[in-house]
């Protein structure tokens, strides 16, 4: 019958009328600044630089100015340069660290590639979107300063990944470690066979 | 029934309270400028609260809550989005006005502002409740209909004088529709004209009311030809006031604004509260003729005083067009004027047979009266299938085949 | 010998759809208007140069290139893995699918196997996508057809519960960057598939809703029915590809010719139109998503278990040997392909992508002659075209 | 009589702008406006009915008619000019006018006006309604029809006069006419 | 779907005279081509579109690749057949040179969907198309002088200032804008 197209449309324009005051599912809004939804895990928008500890950042970072990740970004955003001297990491192990480690967010994408090229965990995804600045230049080029953010962060944002990071991290220390000990021990026991040579 | 309980003849009471203070003959003008200035309040505020309706009910519709942010300002109370039409209200004022230079001046301020004059004009007739008739006209449906049809005159002025490419193209358009759904408007309501044998308007009412068993009120919308009369002027109605399936002058998915392309500022505000207006009168107008104006629905309801039953009726219809608006896609300009030339014309021309038939088979009594009901159903149920088919030819939902 | 006949269009004006002889333009009688770039309905900065006869199109010329970043260039600039980010914003509402095409190329270009876990994983987010791309289609086409916005915001309600299972996948919505060569970049968790399967059991429901509001409409079949047709050679001449193909009747589904990515294992049905018109590309479209439902559900009955990254994929330092590879896939919108050309050093020698939409829109002039500018704005949004594809 | 003096006024104002005004759409405008003068006219008297059918009819239908009119037709050439002899033009149009006016006065001074206006015949909208369908049927018809051959006269002159400048298609579409478009799957 | 041998040579029995070679693909995906003469192109584009066992009627892919060793300019087409639903033949054509004879036959008489993809390749490599409908620039503007996708093309200098720190566009950026010095660039001394 001419019509009955329309008034089906019709009818499930009111059923949805009425089903918004009553069906959750019929009302999807979420009103901002008062409610907000809950971000799911594996969300990424920045990256930020770990550190192992809150109380020294700067001292404790992971990066060790490897610049594999400034080579792999696709725009190329990323600016490190080298520290002269050298400290040392969380394993004792001397290392450099970025004197300067710039990313201008104003031309990162977000893509995350460098998190998946970085063979020390020392740069992650943060989970933060609102970040509104005034100044279109300087404010969105973030310092070393600005991006590192401790370890302890990094379980509040992304705790299964950051769980199996810290898993990954231990058992190399330690493979580390004990290697480090085995070849120690093999030096102190290797030195005393051959006479010391003559203190010349 | 009783037709003059204190809430029924309250408004005039007021008035008349009020004009005692005047001497004898200023209160004739007295009298009737304070209906006028209650009518244009009342209808002004209703034009606010129904922009905000239109939008919730929209937005409800498509799952999302609609206004609800523009409170009180500095503070945390919301009031639900009533403070909405207040806002755009100050926008609209404060909106700059540009005229472009090519565009002619006279006629660009002369537009909405005919338009708006002769939407309100239209409200003189209409009886809002038992004793509530601004102006008791012996030809009460003919003023409605002499005062609405000088909009397109409004509309072509607007079109015309903004000298834009897209709003004269509009302009077109929005006279096509017009004239072809004045034909259909009008001979939906010659036969209620017929049946009451007046063109007074309280008359139509006086004569819908009254109850069959207690129970079915005698509106003209319970006849089969008052069904298909009311459904004619509902369809006229929606393209008079373009509103959604026949919003095509201003079908922003094509050119832009139509004839309001050039309007911004207050005069954009009068256009739209003129077409707010135009629909109010309209839906009014449907409720005096078919809907049974202020008559009460139940016979032991009549205790509520008339205007409020007015008032129900009439923001049903209301809702009932911008529940159409939510949902209907546009008709092409073409589609549009066959529908009114090809399917609503001869429609209402066969519906004004059938109400022929009924008022001469009016004095069929006891098991034969649903004969006639049933022969009118027919007599108006052929014609609607025959012709739609020859409106719908070739248009089917298909049957699709799959690759093997 | 180069054919003499005269073009499809003047003949099919010329044989009484128009016999009005055009009066002189100079004369004012023809209506030169520009639909766009900045206009409502244009899917992006798209310009629509119409020469109007009172209602009626006389001439369209398309104008693009408005959203040109020359992505090509930037292909041979930057490492097979960083062009995988870049693959996102060519169409920009189905990532996935873009990453997939581009993945598919450079693991046929370096001969890398990818492991079963990962194609099923790719043959899912790539129905979810189609799944995504033709309910946001059949919005956007009805909100063209004047339905003020209701159609719309039911299917971005659904779009947007898949864009969630996106995010809470790659970590991002829309632009996920989420395969790799020789595989996905992640594993997909438990509750992830139990979230997924979840949904694609209650799409059926909301086509049936969104169904019954629009498919049976007087209004649309008289808006849409008969505009617009296309007939199957001159679809096939012109590389068309996609729903707008199979809307003519032409049996031509890569799922199906190609057979990549496992799809022979799945039991669907391709739907074919008769008329080619728009109401037939809204309505393959829709039965396409049904189809895809099917797809999704017997790909989460047969998930493989294992790694979903082929072990010997190497990330850093990919060096193809020299040579060239042409990889396609059956994109929500037609075929998209990736042409590349290696020279054995880490970024490719040619970068070359083959966009559906922008081949798509070659017929626009065609199916839009005689129909008046209501039609063609309905016309463009049924060829569903984006323009961060067309331009590149 | 202040309303009949004001409402003559009008009438008249906008009957001679409409006359004056060299702006064609101003003037048909205004021409409406008049006719509306007119309603008035009838209100003033009395006559509901009438002065609504008119407002219906005129300030409705006809402008709308007239408008297009003015829309669709083309400006016509430009007028001859007529030689300057301003004195013989100027005699005729004097002894016309003068002959028209004198018609008027004759017609104004003879009719026998009453000192008080007449009161107006209560007729109601129903007696009229059946005068109309009764007796003057046949007037009724014969005036709408006539209305209706002239708005149809009117279309179809407007129509026939644009006589189209042959111009083919391929010019207008921007292409060196006869370079051939390959129509798909032709056989060479 | 028969191999790319037998098809070499049934287009030579057909076109005698014309030097058609197949182009070998080192890569593991071995897709091979065909390299046409420019001469006969659109004949033999006939006989691939027309030829009963072949019936290509799909051209899908029109790219072009500029050899900058080589000294020419290379249009491949990559053809499949909707009706028999086979594989892709890739033909070649080359110009004589990249500088003056760059003109090849357009294929859009042949198949329609050439037409915005060689519009393409004229607008990005400069190739011109002869006997093409309508050979404008589709992707840049009507009035950009040269062919951005050449290997040796030289980018404008009209450079808005981008603060990203360090490599070729920052070096750029500072050359383009001497003076301003931004707090980056002051502590990264290069």
């Amino acid at each position: 019958m001419l019509g009955s197209g329309l008034l089906s449309g019709l009818a499930v324009t009111a059923k949805n009328l009425v089903g918004s005051f009553h069906d959750p599912a019929r009302l999807t809004t979420v009103e901002y600044p008062e409610q907000q939804a809950k971000l799911p895990e594996a969300y990424r928008n920045f990256p930020f630089l770990v550190s192992e500890n809150a109380t020294d950042p700067m001292g404790t970072l992971r990066c060790v100015a490897c610049q594999i990740c400034e080579k792999e970004c696709p725009p190329q955003c990323i600016y490190i340069e080298k520290s002269k001297d050298k400290k040392p990491d969380a394993t004792g192990k001397l290392q450099l660290y970025p004197a300067i480690f710039d990313i201008d967010t104003s031309v990162c994408m977000s893509c995350q590639i460098c998190v998946e090229v970085c063979p020390f965990e020392a740069i992650k995804m943060d989970q933060v979107f609102a970040i509104a600045t005034t100044d279109r230049f300087d404010a969105l080029l973030l310092k070393r300063e600005q991006l590192a953010k401790p370890n302890a962060y990094y379980h509040t944002i992304h705790p299964t990944e950051a769980a199996e990071v810290d898993a990954r991290l231990a058992t190399e220390r330690k493979a580390a470690a004990e290697k480090a000990a085995a070849a120690a021990a093999a030096k102190a026991a290797a030195p005393k066979p051959p006479a010391p040579p003559p203190a010349a | 029934m009783n037709a003059d309980s204190i809430l029924e003849r309250g408004p005039l009471l007021v008035r008349d309270w009020l004009v005692s203070f005047l001497p004898e003959p200023a209160r004739w003008l007295a009298g009737s400028l304070l209906a006028i200035t209650a009518v244009i309040v009342a209808f002004a505020s209703l034009f606010a609260l129904l922009t905000l309706i239109e939008r919730k009910v929209l937005a409800r519709v498509q799952n999302r809550p609609g206004p609800n942010r523009v409170g009180i300002p500095l503070t945390k109370i919301r009031l639900f989005g009533l403070g909405q039409p207040l806002a755009d209200g100050i926008k609209m004022l404060t909106k700059e006005d540009i005229v472009p230079r090519s565009a002619d001046r006279v006629l660009h301020f002369l537009a909405p502002v005919a338009l708006l004059a002769f939407a309100i004009l239209t409200f003189a007739v209409i009886p809002f409740g038992r004793h509530l008739v601004p102006v008791e006209l012996e030809a009460g449906v003919l003023y409605f209909f002499a005062a609405g049809a000088a909009t397109e005159l409004a509309v072509f002025m607007a079109g015309w004088a903004s000298r834009n490419k897209y709003s004269l193209l509009a302009a077109m358009r929005a006279l096509a529709q017009l004239i072809s759904y004045e034909l259909p408007l009008l001979l939906s309501v010659v036969p209620v004209v017929m049946l009451a044998g007046t063109l007074s308007t309280t008359g139509i009412v006086e004569r819908q009311g009254g109850w069959t068993f207690g129970l079915l009120p005698q509106w003209h919308v319970f006849t089969p030809w008052g069904a298909a009369g009311f459904a004619i002027f509902f369809v006229a109605a929606l393209a008079e006031s373009n509103r959604s399936p026949f919003d095509l002058p201003e079908a922003e998915s094509e050119l832009i604004a139509g004839h309001l392309t050039e309007y911004s500022g207050f005069k954009y505000a009068l256009f739209f509260m003129a077409e707010y207006f135009g629909m109010c009168a309209l839906c009014g107008m449907g409720v005096t003729l078919f809907l049974g104006g202020w008559q009460a629905p139940l016979s032991f309801l009549a205790f509520i005083p008339s205007y409020i039953w007015f008032g129900a009726k009439l923001m049903t219809l209301l809702l009932a067009f911008m529940w159409v608006r939510a949902t209907l896609p546009r008709l092409r300009i073409d589609q549009l004027t066959r529908l009114a030339w090809k399917f609503l014309v001869p429609l209402a021309l066969v519906n004004l047979g059938v109400a022929a038939f009924w008022s001469l088979s009016a004095d069929w009594t006891g098991a034969v009266r649903l004969t006639r009901w049933l022969i009118a159903a027919m007599l108006l149920a052929g014609p609607f299938v025959l012709l739609g088919r020859k409106l719908t030819a070739g248009l089917a939902p298909r049957i699709y085949r799959y690759a093997t | 010998m180069i054919a003499s006949d005269i073009s499809p269009l003047a003949s099919r004006l010329s044989s009484g759809a128009h016999t009005r002889a055009v009066t002189d333009p100079f004369h004012g009688d023809l209506l030169e208007v520009s639909m766009g770039p900045h206009h409502p309905s244009t899917h992006g900065v798209f310009r629509m140069q119409v020469t109007l006869d009172g209602e009626t199109i006389v001439k369209l010329k398309p104008v693009f290139g408005y959203l040109h970043r020359n992505h090509e260039k930037l292909g041979e600039s930057t490492s097979y893995l960083g062009s995988m980010p870049y693959t996102d914003r060519l169409d920009y509402l189905n990532s996935m699918t873009n990453n997939w095409a581009y993945a598919l190329a450079v693991e046929q270009l370096a001969g890398q196997p990818v492991p079963e876990r990962a194609e099923y994983l790719r043959v899912i987010l790539a129905e979810l996508t189609r799944l995504l791309n033709h309910t946001c289609l059949a919005g956007f086409l009805l909100q063209d057809c004047g339905c003020s916005g209701t159609p719309l915001m039911y299917a971005f309600r659904e779009r947007e519960k898949i864009l969630d299972l996106f995010e809470a996948l790659s970590g991002s919505r829309m632009m996920c960057n989420f395969q790799r060569f020789g595989g996905c970049r992640t594993d997909a968790s438990p509750e992830w598939l139990a979230a997924a399967k979840q949904l694609t059991d209650g799409y059926g429901a909301f086509l049936d809703e969104y169904e019954r509001l629009i498919t049976g409409n007087e209004i649309l079949m008289a808006r849409t029915q008969g505009v617009g047709a296309l007939k199957p050679d001159l679809a096939i001449s012109a590389g068309i590809t996609g729903p707008m193909l199979r809307a003519t009747g032409v049996d031509y589904d890569l799922r199906k010719v190609d057979g990549y990515g496992f799809y022979p294992r799945f039991e669907f049905r391709v739907p074919l139109g008769d008329h080619g018109d728009t109401y037939d590309r809204y309505m393959i479209r829709v039965l396409e998503m049904r189809e895809s439902i099917k797809i999704i559900q017997q790909a989460f009955a047969t998930l493989p278990a294992g790694p979903v990254m082929d072990p010997k994929a190497k990330l850093r330092g990919f060096r193809p040997k020299p040579g060239e590879a042409y990889g396609r896939i059956e994109g929500p919108r037609g075929e998209i392909g990736f042409y590349l050309v290696s020279d054995g050093t880490p970024n490719p020698y040619r970068y070359r992508v083959r966009p559906p939409s922008f081949v798509n829109l070659t017929l626009l002039e065609d199916l839009c002659l005689g129909h008046t500018v209501a039609d063609a704005v309905i016309i463009l949004g049924s060829i569903d075209i984006v323009l961060g594809e067309v331009d590149r | 009589m202040m309303a009949l003096i004001l409402i003559a006024l009008v009438t008249l104002a906008s009957a001679a702008a409409a006359m004056l005004l060299r702006n064609l759409i101003h003037s048909a405008l205004l021409l409406t406006a008049s006719w509306a003068g007119l309603a008035a006219f009838y209100l003033w008297a009395g006559a509901e009915f009438v002065a609504f059918a008119q407002v219906l009819v005129y300030v409705g239908a006809i402008s709308m008619v007239v408008l297009f009119a003015v829309l669709l037709t083309r400006p016509p050439q430009p007028m001859p000019v007529t030689p300057p002899n301003t004195l013989g033009r100027a005699l005729v149009a004097l002894i016309t006018g003068g002959a028209v006016l004198g018609v008027f006065i004759g017609a104004i001074v003879s009719s026998p006006l009453p000192a008080t206006a007449a009161p107006a015949p209560t007729v109601s909208v129903k007696q009229l309604g059946l005068e109309l369908a009764g007796r003057h049927a046949g007037a009724l018809l014969i005036v709408g029809a006539l209305l209706t051959v002239a708005l149809l006269g009117a279309v179809v002159l407007a129509a026939t006069d644009r006589e189209p400048v042959g111009a083919s298609l391929d010019d207008v579409r921007g292409r060196p006419p006869g370079t051939p478009l390959q129509k798909s799957g032709d056989a060479p | 779907m028969e191999p790319l041998e037998q098809l070499h040579a049934r287009l030579l029995s057909a076109f005698p005279g014309a030097e058609i070679s197949i182009v070998n693909n080192p890569g593991p995906a071995a897709q091979h081509s065909l390299l046409l003469p420019a001469a006969l192109a659109r004949e033999i584009a006939f006989f691939l579109r027309d030829d009963p066992a072949l019936r290509l009627d799909y051209c899908s892919n029109v790219t072009g690749i500029d050899w900058l060793k080589a000294g020419h300019i290379e249009v491949v087409y990559h053809l499949y057949s909707m009706a028999l639903k086979h594989g892709p033949v890739i033909i070649r054509l080359r110009t004589a040179n990249r500088t003056d004879a760059v003109t090849l036959p357009s294929l859009t008489p042949v198949w329609r969907a050439c037409e915005f993809q060689e519009r393409e390749v004229f607008d990005l490599y400069g190739v011109v198309f002869d006997g093409h409908p309508d050979l404008r620039r589709i992707l840049m503007w009507d009035e950009f002088k040269d062919h951005p996708m050449r290997k040796d093309y030289i980018e404008p200098d009209d450079y808005e200032w981008e603060p990203t720190p360090h490599g070729a566009i920052h070096d750029k950026a500072k050359a383009h804008y001497p003076a301003a010095v931004t707090p980056a660039e002051g502590a990264a001394k290069p």
